[in-house]
């Protein structure tokens, strides 16, 4: 099995560019009307489920909320069927019936991609649970917002998991804002990743737009929780370039924060950092570019070109055999 | 009434909450995203710059926790409006609604009535999968202590609303995302607009069929009408308006001349608010009944987001109309 | 056949548990006082001691987070089994039970079914008040992607939750606390005890009136029945024993006998299981009724804690002979 | 207004007796099949109610969960309208509808008596928010038990007091188990007290055992919070001598653990105090006491002779006019 130290820096960096140039196609393709419903970006906060993403195993499991485009790349899942998903069609990774906010893959172990704030928390303590009750070494992901924090599912599911002790991280995506609420205006703690003591719960925060302390934070972690199963809560500081959804203007937030979030932009200070190692060219890294830009263009032609899931179909998904 | 206006159930909504608001200093409002963002919906547009950010309260999305808050407020007498962003979000609160707002009148033997008031949009949008299509109505029905309403209309989601803020009891206005654009007319701002809970509306008369709908089956069935009159069969339509308590005499009254009836409800049929009123038809009027009662709810299936699987789900004029065909000529 | 032995109800509960958790390695217990206090109503006794507390986990109280937890289990494969000490106590977990699990299957398009199984008891117990007293089915039953199953009896309790464990589906097992104590004959313990979800049982033959109960409701009937006998009205009763899916056949075709109809029901009328029952049989067999459906259900009221009201409250032999009187003599 | 610091301890005690000998009366009369459904005893928590208590004034609000029949008692409802709710009386303090587990008495400001584990603490935010609301400085003081703070509800609730700053202090009352679930069993967390840290809530532990720290530590909360409104969290080291409820053995616990609570009474221990400070001869003490077991006995005979609810009553209480 690939150990995460191997994982390659430039396949990383690809996958920031995937996940940015996939969701710029999608958000086209919503103004175009031709994905409905809920529609949130990750764009901005690559760092953070890349970071994540390479600190652990394949086999590991990732749980995360609704806006989930980036986690199923994250792990694997194609741009075909990511953007599939959101046309609706047969050939999306939920076969059209999930949505934007409910991505799953199976054979990924993605585990979704869940809507309502909070309530996939604990869900991941069952999953962790589930690998401790099979003895085996995996640890679970479970991303969430900073809004999801006042939830009480996520308290409960906190201190179950510290209980039990569950292998299980909890990372909170902190981009400063649930909608239009600022964290002060949510959260009565200066620091988010102080409310894990509540629940004697190590505590770590990452810079969320910086992949290498995203993952090296993460990985510090994922070994100690593989040694010796227990809980942890990562907080990782990030912001999301768009507004929360397709039809929020964002106008509660500045110009000038903004802008600052964006020079610091996680794809341009990997791509900074490689290029100033030595380890990728600029012609290199526009070749990149270019084929996450092709596999997201691609993937509106195979959305489109694919199937609607049959209308027969429509009883077939209530009940398991 | 001459000077009717037009204006949006959206603006109706708001129109309500600013009088009563004006009104009364014990109501306020409280919810994700309603102040400073002006409702996720924009329903409480300008009422934080109006009444300032004690009466418009910004919460966490802390459904169980706000929503207890403001049943505790009510205990002493402030009358709180609480927005659900979405009714889908209730669920988290469900304990809140129907164990400590509709019990503690009965619990505490006649000392504590909870005035509160709970609103949002309920029941299937477009596309928002299963998590976020929930219908409530029924859910709630089922518990003694709540009343309910339903307004499909602009006006009558401006005059429920007001009733509703002023009842003594915990009420539950469920809004239609659906319409909050859709117009319709209404008296002048300075006419005092309370339209009682439990009672009915005859949207359209007809002598074949009585369609029996609410929220926002009202259009459909409107619609159906319209072509199931050339056909020749004359519907005849009651919107509910309320669903606790229900205005049964409207529904008997209209089948008294038809002999027949459909209902069209928006929500699962299981357990469904069609159910309960197919129940009390054929219970009082059996021998009215000229044929079997029909219903056309949603599937009993959770909300796909694929567009044409959530068509298929929903009730439409043309499941309503085979279903009136069916029921006009058994 | 011929070892049959007389056991309680909790004894089958016990049983079914033990039998299944041997059985299968990925069947686990988990709730409030489970293990070490071996079960509020002591249903779990023993099961610590002999599987050990890997299996056997006690929680904090935290409905929403285990019951989640199960869910998340349930994904990768494990069976769990959530005990709710009441059902009363699932509303702080209604998020939960009604989005997670039974739309799981739906919103992976197809790849995650969840085979969980909730149980504890449900239903009004014996003056404990109004938030603790909840019978939840109907609310339950509107809600796709859940099964419901209602045991009466310690051979159904048995059986219905050893079928509820190995289906791959979100199950609730409806016990009734007021039932636990209860005796009844059943099959030797070496014996494979599996009764399928979805078939009622005809408790009686009877040619008159149909009676339609379920859990704590059947002993109701059946002493009615008797009372009735002696009047020289013979009832038939049909147990549902499952609520969802509801075996109308069973029910239509005792109809097509008696052709009149009583349901009796244990949870509150509006919107309750009673209410979808009567739609479906006058909208399958409307011509085979000689009179309207009547039902027998809880007044639309909270539970009051003193015992003559409560009493007034529930349904009873009383309250079912007058409305199989009523239904007779139409 | 009568302030705390006034209330005499001698009458403090007598509440303390008072609701001892109510109990063991009521314990006795539940046996007798006198009392239906659940019934929680509050035995050797005594100085916990009445401790805060004597740190409000009368117009401050109280509520609490179902082990609430020394709260009300607390407060001033009296003995009589205590025990016939209890028989299920029309004289009861919620006229029979309501049962051991939901206590109500609008005029001393007792708003409950509330049976779902966590979920009366959000209401006392309500209850504290319209206190800021209308701009009194009255406090609202919310009892929980220790089994309370892993459910969402309190979680929520306690931030959303932390955010809004209202007046409102959380008493958990620690008397160790959840009905047989250990402290330790159920919560992740050494303190419990620790666990307001993670709403920035000021935490205190006071020995729930004596009367007088109880009392002192809450007066000073109650000071502070007056000055300048916020929410506080006190908790309460206490231990019930009974079981959960009346058909509870409590074997989980050792005999010894009960020993050394019951060596630690409350009340022994405020009657040895204010014995030796001359404030109480032992006649006297005798003398309170009898006049509680009076007041227990009385209450008996007033609960058996008093009325039922009216049967037509039955459609009274779903909707108020
Ligand atoms: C229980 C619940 N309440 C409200 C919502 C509506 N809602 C969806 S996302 C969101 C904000 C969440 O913010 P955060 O957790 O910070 O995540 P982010 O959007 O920043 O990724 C809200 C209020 C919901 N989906 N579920
Ligand atoms: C939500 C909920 N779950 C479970 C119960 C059942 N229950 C009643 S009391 C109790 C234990 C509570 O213990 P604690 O909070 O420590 O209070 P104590 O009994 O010690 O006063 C439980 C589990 C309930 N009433 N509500
Ligand atoms: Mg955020
Ligand atoms: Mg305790």
């Amino acid at each position: 099995m690939q150990q995460p130290e191997e994982r390659d820096e430039v396949e990383m960096l690809s996958l920031m560019l995937l996940i940015r140039r996939f969701e710029e196609r999608a958000s086209q393709q919503y103004q175009a009307q031709k994905i409905g419903g809920f529609c949130h970006l990750y764009i901005g906060q690559e760092a953070v489920v890349v970071g994540a993403i390479a600190a652990i195993r394949p086999d590991d499991y990732v749980i995360t909320a609704y806006r989930d485009h980036a986690h199923a790349l994250a792990r694997g899942t194609s741009a075909n069927a990511c953007m599939a998903e959101l046309f609706g069609k047969a050939t999306g990774c939920s076969r059209g019936l999930g949505g934007s906010m409910h991505y799953f893959d199976k054979e990924r172990h993605m585990y979704g991609g869940h809507a309502i704030v909070g309530a996939h928390v604990p869900l991941a303590c069952g999953l962790a649970f589930a690998c401790k009750y099979r003895e085996e070494d995996r640890v679970t992901l479970c991303f969430f917002g900073d809004g999801a924090i006042n939830q009480g599912a996520f308290h409960e599911a906190l201190n179950l998991a510290a209980l039990y002790k569950l292998p299980v991280i909890f990372i909170c995506e902190n981009n400063l804002y649930a909608m239009g609420t600022s964290v002060e205006r949510s959260t009565a703690l200066k620091e988010i990743v102080d409310r894990a003591e509540g629940y004697d719960i190590p505590g770590v925060i990452a810079d969320g737009m910086n992949f290498r302390d995203v993952r090296d934070k993460l990985a510090a972690v994922v070994k100690s929780i593989r040694e010796d199963p227990h809980p942890a809560f990562v907080e990782v500081r990030t912001y999301r370039y768009r507004g929360h959804s397709m039809s929020d203007p964002a106008s509660y937030r500045t110009k000038e924060q903004l802008e600052k979030y964006r020079m610091d932009d996680p794809i341009t200070r990997l791509r900074a950092q490689l290029t100033r190692e030595g380890k990728l060219t600029h012609e290199q890294f526009d070749e990149l570019d270019k084929k996450a830009k092709q596999a997201a263009l691609a993937s509106v032609k195979f959305a489109e070109e694919s199937p609607e899931p049959p209308i027969e179909e429509l009883y077939n998904y209530t009940y398991a055999p | 009434m001459s000077e009717m206006r037009e204006i949006t159930y959206r603006q109706a909504v708001n129109e309500a909450l600013a009088e009563e608001l004006e009104r009364d200093p014990n109501v306020f409002l409280m919810g994700e995203e309603v102040a400073e963002y002006n409702g996720a919906y924009k329903v409480s547009q300008g009422l934080l710059d109006r009444f300032g950010p004690k009466r418009i309260v910004d919460t966490p999305i802390s459904e169980n926790g706000f929503a207890g808050l403001g049943i505790g407020a009510a205990m002493v007498g402030l009358r709180p409006v609480i927005e659900f962003m979405t009714f889908s979000f209730s669920l988290v609160a469900f304990d809140q609604v129907v164990n400590n707002a509709p019990n503690m009148l009965t619990m505490s033997g006649g000392q504590f009535n909870i005035p509160i008031t709970f609103r949002g949009p309920n029941g299937p949008a477009h596309q928002l999968g299963a998590t976020h299509s929930h219908a409530t109505e029924c859910l709630f029905a089922n518990v003694p202590g709540l009343k309910i309403c339903t307004p499909a209309t602009p006006r009558d989601a401006k005059g429920l609303l007001k009733t509703a803020i002023r009842d003594n009891n915990p009420v539950l206005v469920l809004e239609s995302e659906l319409l909050y654009s859709s117009k319709g007319m209404i008296e002048p701002e300075d006419h005092e607009l309370l339209i009682p809970l439990g009672e009915a509306e005859l949207k359209r008369e007809g002598s074949d069929v009585t369609i029996v709908c609410y929220a926002q089956t009202v259009p459909i069935a409107l619609a159906a009408a319209e072509r199931l009159e050339e056909e020749g069969i004359s519907a005849e339509i009651i919107d509910l308006r309320s669903i606790k308590p229900l205005d049964e005499q409207a529904i008997y009254d209209s089948i008294a001349k038809t002999h027949r009836v459909v209902i069209c409800e928006q929500d699962r049929p299981y357990c469904g608010i069609g159910a309960e009123v197919c129940y009390r038809i054929q219970s009082s009027i059996f021998d009215q009944l000229d044929a079997p009662i029909a219903r056309v709810s949603q599937e009993d299936v959770p909300m796909p987001y694929n567009e044409a699987l959530e068509k298929a789900v929903l009730p439409s004029a043309d499941k309503l109309i085979a279903a009136v065909q069916k029921v006009c000529y058994a």
